[in-house]
Order: structure tokens, then C-alpha cells, then sequence
């Protein structure tokens, strides 16, 4: 089973976060960063009302594991965290959280940008845009 | 035998369903996907999906076993 | 004079990181990032103890600004603030608060990374480093 | 002329103060700097200093002017 490092979380991440930052704690972290994804106002030129996020949950969550795995093994991080929310979101909430602790900044910010590309490509989760012309669209594909 | 089915996104818009169960003889993910394809209609194909067995990434010509869980995985765009 | 978007802080940074995450919000923000760098206990093979920062502080907060509107100007960024402790840290304090709003994330990293790459390069503030075995030094250059 | 000179890191421990004021006559800021050095004996070289007038670096042979605030900036370590 996971790590249970990578959770969906159906519900305002914004207390989550806080907790989750909290517990990111070492003597030997010198640098901490995060990656924090909102939902913005416009996409490819449209006006965005709000999304709704879908995922499957359990293999999200295996597969999100795997990818902050990686992430400590390659960048040599202390710690790295995600959280991703599913469900109906809007303007302005935070979509996605990743916190990441390391020795140095190098690691933290490459294991940072590293989760979340990742995230983009192989962990099973999908947006819909909801648009201020009244249209929604099933986003394919990275962002 | 029998597969336990997932729909996400354009997927279970199209199915109108999360889940189902279908039964199909001896066989693989795509000839499942052929099958269900048949009868749903899906925005999107084969080419443009990956297939999950059991919550991971599988090879679509791998075999499946009665009581698989099956989900085909549309262009992720989580993050 | 500055902008005010970078502070010098002669006091636990945590309360003044919360408030200062809590205000960058913009409709336009798809990325937010964040650095914090955080004393840790070991520093090139030598057992840290605790540490002490100190500043020019007019120079740090006009030279700071000057960083931020730099990045803001070259990544296209919403908004960027910068925190910096000065005075008497122990380990697992932290020393720097970077927060980076960007309508995407190659801005907000980018954008972020800058900051403190320059920081590190030009902000007049030094760190004094206090030893395990009782020595202490001024660090002179960027870590 | 009377400048207001600010120390800092080593600068300041080799001094014993954080600032003070000094009379020189017309010059710039790596004149002043050799005079307070044969007083104050700095651990560090001129080469590995930079000088800020009025908390903007500046060039070391910028002539100075009476009231100037000069601080002597050696290899910073924020961040």
C-alpha cells in the first residue's frame, strides 16, 4: 500500500495545509518549499467561473506515492508531502499542495518542481472547466 | 468472467455511470475497451488512453482475471 | 523608497509568515510559491548550535525591494514578498520567508528561485554561526 | 568632512562599535576605508569588500560628501 504521503482530500484544503506544514519539521532541513496550485480566473484566453475536480482515488493516491518516492530518492529530500483536492472549486481555492523538506534549496526546489510535473502527467485526476459563457470542458492533458 | 469497470471524466459522462460490472469472455483490456466502446460511445480513443488494472498502470494486452478492477485513465490533468 | 515588499523582522518569523501567505491572493494566481530557508544543524561537516543574523537594515529592505520588483519585472509575477529574520535563531527556525504568485508555475518557481539566489548574493545581511565545540564564525558568502 | 561610518560581521567586531563618525579631509570611500583600517585592523581586504553611500553600493572612488553615511559591506550571508 501507499506511503499515504499523496492524499485527496474532498473538503477546503486550507486546514489541511496548515496541518500538513505544521508536521514538516527536521533539525537537518535547512530549506523548505512549496508548490501551491489555485484555480484562476481564465484559461487559453476563457473567462473561468469554477472547476470540478475528479479523480480515482485509490489509485491517485498509489500512484501520487510513488511519485513523492521518487522525489525524496533522486533529490535526496528529508520529506515531501501532497495534497489534492477533488470536488467543486472556486476561483481562487487552492487545487493542489506540495510540501517539500531538504538539506539545501537545490533539492527542495527541484524535488518541488519535480512532484508537480509529475503529478501533470500520470496521477489519475481530471479537471472540468466550468465557463462564464455558460460551456465545460473536460480538460485532456497537462496544464 | 466477470470485471468490475470504472468511468472518469469524458468517460462517465459518456457511460453515465461511475461503475459497472461487465462480463466478457477470456481476454484483454482492449478487447473490454472495444466491447464497452460499442455500446458507450466514448469522446475518446483507445490511442488516447492508458488502462488500469487493479489501480495500476497496465499493458493493454495483458490478460485480465475474473474480479479484475478495470479503468480507463483519459489524459490526466490534475495539478 | 522601497516598496515594502521585503521586511527585515527582528522577531519569531512564524506569525508574520502566516499573515503575509494570508494576503497574496489574486484571481489571476493559477501558481503560488514559497522558500523558506530554516537553521539547520550542520553546516559544511561542523555541528551548529544556533545562529545570528545582522543587517543594514535601510540597505536589506531597499535592496531586497530592489530583488522583488526584479523578479516580478522578469517572470511576469502578480506579486513577491520577502520576510528575513535578523538576531539570535536556533535550529529549525526560520531565517528567510519567500512568497511568489504567478499566473503559472515555471513563473512562480523561476521567479522564486531568483529571489533567493539574489538575496544571497547582494542583500547586505550576514550570518554568524555558532559551534557545538564553542568556536564561532561570520560565514562570508553565499551558502 | 565629517562621514557617519556603519561596521558590520567582522567589521564591527574589529571595531568595537557599530558606528561612528569620522573627519577626513576631501576623498573617497577607499581612502577612508585604508585610514580606519590602520586604526581598527579589519580581518578583511578592501578586495573582498564592497562600500555602500547612503544604502546604495557605490563605487569606491566616488568622491564623498560631508554628512555621507559609508558602510563597509563584506561577502553577505543572508538568506
Amino acid at each position: 500500500m501507499g506511503t499515504g504521503r499523496f492524499r485527496i482530500i474532498d473538503a477546503a484544503l486550507a486546514p489541511h495545509i496548515t496541518r500538513a506544514a505544521t508536521r514538516m519539521e527536521s533539525a537537518a532541513a535547512g530549506a523548505f518549499s512549496v508548490f501551491e496550485g489555485r484555480v484562476r480566473n481564465e484559461h487559453r484566453g476563457r473567462a473561468v467561473l469554477r472547476l470540478d475536480y475528479q479523480a480515482y482515488v485509490p489509485m491517485a493516491e498509489s500512484e501520487g506515492d510513488k511519485v513523492l518516492a521518487e522525489a525524496i530518492e533522486r533529490f535526496g529530500l528529508l520529506d515531501a508531502v501532497c495534497l489534492h483536492r477533488v470536488g467543486r472549486l472556486e476561483i481562487g481555492e487552492p487545487a493542489v499542495w506540495i510540501g517539500v523538506l531538504a538539506g539545501h534549496r537545490d533539492a527542495s526546489f527541484g524535488g518541488c518542481r519535480y512532484v508537480i510535473d509529475e503529478i501533470k502527467q500520470r496521477v489519475p485526476i481530471w479537471k472540468r472547466e466550468y465557463y462564464m459563457d455558460g460551456e465545460s470542458d473536460w480538460i485532456q492533458g497537462a496544464g | 468472467m466477470r470485471i468490475e469497470v470504472l468511468y472518469f471524466a469524458s468517460l462517465r459522462d459518456a457511460s453515465g455511470v461511475e461503475q459497472e460490472s461487465v462480463e466478457m469472455p477470456e481476454g484483454d483490456a482492449s478487447q473490454l475497451f472495444d466491447q464497452l466502446n460499442a455500446r458507450h460511445g466514448f469522446a475518446l480513443p483507445r490511442e488516447r488512453l492508458r488502462v488500469a488494472v487493479n489501480s495500476e498502470f497496465a499493458d493493454w494486452h495483458r490478460p485480465l482475471t475474473d474480479g479484475d478492477e478495470v479503468a480507463f485513465i483519459p489524459p490526466v490533468s490534475g495539478g
